[in-house]
């Protein structure tokens, strides 16, 4: 292992862990992350979208656009082999 | 691999398995409403079976049933189903992706937002199904 | 230690990360570069997934026995960015396949080494 | 309520989704479909570039959720000029590729004008989202399909592509990790919201460490210098018209989203007042510049060459990003938008020597400029602009940034700017000369060259007009658009 690489680890190992130190406790319910948006996107999505699955309702509904990226994606990935690795057989 | 197997066992059983596994993929993605499913996953197992057709059955023969440019011809349709559950409400008053405003009569905004989702996520399962099987014909199947 | 037990996780986390890196940078051999690389995503769906998790509370769908209450609810939301996450780490990978096979189809081989020394020798 | 900032991204992804179901039909339809695409989508984000003008900026509900519920696109000065530059070089370029491409590879068109136009959308999705997220997706699509393009040139290609691909992925991820950092800190990815958020957590380490890994993601995608390794081989042995198209605006748009950090999420007061943030980028940046001036002099291959004057003319704008004034960052994205243009013509002057004589030794360009005056003057026209000699509209971006320079008392800066355009004048004169001065020699051997077909020639000569318009017109873009996109930089005293 050379020794830039091992700089590298170690900073960044280092970096993860100083930081991880200020990140919310797993078991203090009143963290940013679960009082802001979420709390909301459980109250409203029944009312919304008569959806029990709360994470398809934000997938679809609240987030769609994020899925629509996402799906273009898997399409961007499906043309890149077609590029890549052309089939001999292809009659056009 | 890519040949006919020749091995009845193998063609039997995944001749058994493979319809069963279509029924179940419809399942997961009609099912991501109420429970962990939806286009993704759904789509996935579909193609799972397209595959595993295509390792028992051996190529020629699935290429007639199922071929490349077929699994082309999905993605592009199940990813045009999406974006015209974007663009109808547009035209019809509200935002992009707004199911809200979907023209479909007789039912409230919530139940639109509901069949809005479904509309989605078929379309969704339509490009998984279509991208992944593209992807494994064209990663065995392109010769140098 | 009672800090510890709260969030562990997030050190697990950052020794698989490092591993990722050190797969993607460290190792010569362009397919264990790949490997590094789904370790390290899957490193960050953990941490995301962590994030998410409260204790005493169940599956983020709705049930009529539990209610509304978003306190008995895991946060919906990292789970429905890791679902994207994994679908972007799969597209990649496929794509780096691709390339791995036409480049093992030019120069017999993965290793950097000697794809250099087969590109020096061609040119 | 107009539907303008969704209908840009729009336009290229259906133009996308159509191409491949079109291309069963008929092959060509692929680049028709491709250019109409392209044309809608830079007559979009004029016309939202004059709406943000006239009115201010457009905010867009997607899915009709509100932020911080739902996800939002944001045109404002910023994007909607950023989102013109990009759409109008895409076009450009891909009219240019046509023949191009037939010419290299001809028989995979249909997958490479849909990965060409999935890479516009990706672009121009970063540019103009609102949510982090969001803009993490995008930048997948733009990365995925760059990846793909770049590797079907040479037969080094896709060894240079996967380390492309695995240096973007590194990339990527700790963009989302950065982004995770800030959303289990602050509790929402709305970058307006985020930004709302954040002078509470300041004194945060995990919000420090998110400002870190975002800056590292974007100085790879940046190819800011040390982490521009990836840049000059896949430019090198990437398809001309990939590298024409990819070269002048990918690297852009991930400086755009560093600007969009500095001034919209992290806000002035924490990346440059309380984290040494940029002045860490200014001093990379004023590195890079040299280091990419010095590299170029010493490459023989035409396209090497202007692969390491990307890295230096990158760190132009990362020198405007580091000074973090006004003055600076006006010349920041005066640069970005006359990179692109000089860029994107260099380029295609490249693709055409190498479509009519299959050369990219410089050494071999002898005689050029009698063969192929149009091209030549083009070249000359962006040499000039490169080196920045007035009225070619790369002067203007350089007198900005020493302005901005001269204003933070930072006499270094001005130093390696003056110095990097000498340097730069030393490998495009001893191009010139070689096309213009020289006689045909050994490896020049009599070859016929003439100038290559309008549909090539035509966008190359509206590229270098543009250097000379831009260039006239200059103090207009400054004071109509980019003036209102600094304002958050001037300090409360001054």
């Amino acid at each position: 292992m050379s020794w830039y690489t091992a700089i590298v680890l170690a900073l960044f190992f280092g970096l993860l862990v100083y930081a991880e130190s200020d990140l919310p406790d797993s078991r203090d319910t009143s963290a940013p992350a679960r009082t802001h948006i979420a709390s909301r996107y459980i109250e409203q999505t029944y009312a919304d979208t008569r959806t029990p699955n709360i994470v398809t309702s934000v997938l679809a509904d609240y987030r769609g656009y994020d899925t629509l990226g996402e799906t273009v994606v898997i399409l961007t990935a499906g043309l890149a082999v077609i590029l890549i690795l052309p089939r001999k057989d292809r009659r056009r | 691999m890519r040949e006919r197997l020749e091995n009845p066992v193998v063609e039997g059983v995944s001749k058994f398995l493979v319809p069963f596994m279509q029924i179940f993929a419809l399942y997961v993605i009609t099912h991501g409403h109420y429970g962990p499913g939806g286009g993704f996953q759904g789509g996935v197992i579909l193609a799972a079976s397209m595959m595993l057709l295509r390792l028992s059955l051996g190529e020629e023969y699935e290429h007639r049933r199922f071929s490349p440019t077929a699994a082309t011809f999905v993605a592009a349709v199940g990813i045009l189903i999406y974006a015209l559950a974007g663009l109808v409400p547009m035209a019809f008053g509200g935002r992009f992706l707004d199911y809200a405003y979907l023209p479909i009569p007789g039912l409230s905004s919530a139940e639109l937002r509901y069949h809005g989702i479904l509309i989605v996520e078929s379309g969704v399962g339509l490009v998984v199904w279509g991208t992944l099987v593209t992807l494994f014909d064209h990663l065995l199947g392109s010769e140098a | 230690m009672s800090a510890l037990a709260g969030n562990y996780t997030y050190y697990i986390t950052a020794f698989l990360l490092a591993i990722g890196l050190y797969g993607m940078i460290g190792k010569k051999n362009l397919l264990k570069k790949l490997i590094g690389m789904n370790i390290f995503q899957t490193a960050i769906f953990l941490f995301f997934i962590h994030g998410a998790v409260k204790p005493g509370t169940t599956v983020p769908v709705l049930d009529s026995r539990i209610g509304m209450d978003a306190a008995a609810y895991i946060n919906p939301l990292p789970h429905v960015l890791i679902l994207t996450a994994i679908v972007v780490s799969v597209a990649t990978t496929g794509v780096a396949l691709a390339l791995l096979i036409t480049i093992y189809r030019r120069y017999g081989s993965l290793e950097e080494t000697t794809i250099l020394e087969r590109m020096k020798q061609s040119s | 309520m107009s539907h303008l900032p969704v209908l840009i991204p729009i336009t290229l992804l259906l133009s996308a989704f159509l191409i491949p179901l079109a291309g069963y039909v008929k092959r060509d339809f692929a680049f028709a479909i491709a250019s109409v695409g392209a044309f809608l989508a830079f007559a979009f984000s004029l016309a939202g570039l004059l709406m943000v003008l006239s009115q201010g900026e457009i905010r867009y509900h997607l899915g009709g959720w509100a932020p911080p519920i739902g996800i939002e696109y944001v045109l404002d000065a910023l994007s909607a000029f950023m989102a013109a530059v990009v759409t109008l070089i895409g076009l450009v370029v891909l009219i240019y590729s046509r023949r191009s491409v037939l010419h290299e590879v001809p028989l995979r068109v249909v997958p490479l004008y849909a990965l060409a136009m999935l890479l516009l959308a990706g672009l121009v999705g970063i540019i103009v989202t609102g949510d982090l997220f969001n803009l993490f997706v995008f930048l997948e699509i733009s990365s995925l399909s760059a990846y793909a393009l770049m590797a079907i040139g040479d037969d080094r290609a896709p060894v240079a592509s996967f380390r492309y691909l695995i240096l973007g992925s590194i990339a990527g991820s700790f963009y989302v990790l950065g982004v995770g950092f800030l959303y289990f800190s602050t509790g929402s990815l709305n970058m307006a919201d985020v930004a709302q958020r954040l002078p509470a957590l300041y004194q945060s380490r995990a919000v420090a460490a998110a400002a870190i890994f975002i800056f590292i993601a974007l100085g790879l995608k940046m190819a800011l210098f040390p982490l521009h390794l990836w840049l000059p081989d896949v430019y090198t042995y990437a398809p001309s018209a990939v590298t024409a198209l990819i070269a002048p605006i990918m690297t852009k748009v991930s400086a755009y989203v560093l600007i969009r950090m500095l001034l919209t999420v992290f806000q002035p007061a924490y990346l440059r007042d309380l984290l040494p943030m940029t002045s860490i980028i200014g001093w990379l940046a004023a590195a890079g510049v040299l280091y990419g001036s010095v590299m170029a002099i010493a490459q023989n291959d035409f396209r090497r060459m202007l692969a390491y004057s990307s890295i230096s003319q990158i760190g132009y704008i990362g020198i405007g990003i580091g000074l973090a004034n006004p003055l600076g960052l006006i010349g920041a994205l005066l640069h970005i938008l006359n990179h692109a243009f000089m860029k994107a013509c260099l380029f295609l002057v490249a693709g055409s020597i190498r479509f009519r004589t299959g050369r990219w030794k410089v050494s071999s360009f002898a005689g050029l400029g009698r063969k192929m005056p149009w091209t030549m003057a083009a070249f000359t026209v962006s040499a000039l602009s490169m080196v920045g000699i007035p009225p070619a509209a790369g002067f203007f971006s350089k007198w900005y940034l020493l302005l901005g320079s001269i204003d933070a008392g930072n006499w270094f800066l001005v130093a390696v700017i003056l110095a990097s355009s000498l340097l730069t004048a030393v490998y495009f004169i001893r191009v010139l000369e070689q096309i213009y001065a020289s006689h045909a020699n050994e490896e020049s051997a009599p070859m016929k060259a003439s100038d290559p077909p309008p549909s090539m020639l035509l966008p190359t000569l509206l590229l270098g007009a543009g250097l000379l318009i831009l260039g006239l017109f200059n103090s207009a873009i400054v004071t109509h658009i980019l003036n209102i996109v600094v304002l958050p930089l001037h300090r409360p005293g001054s």
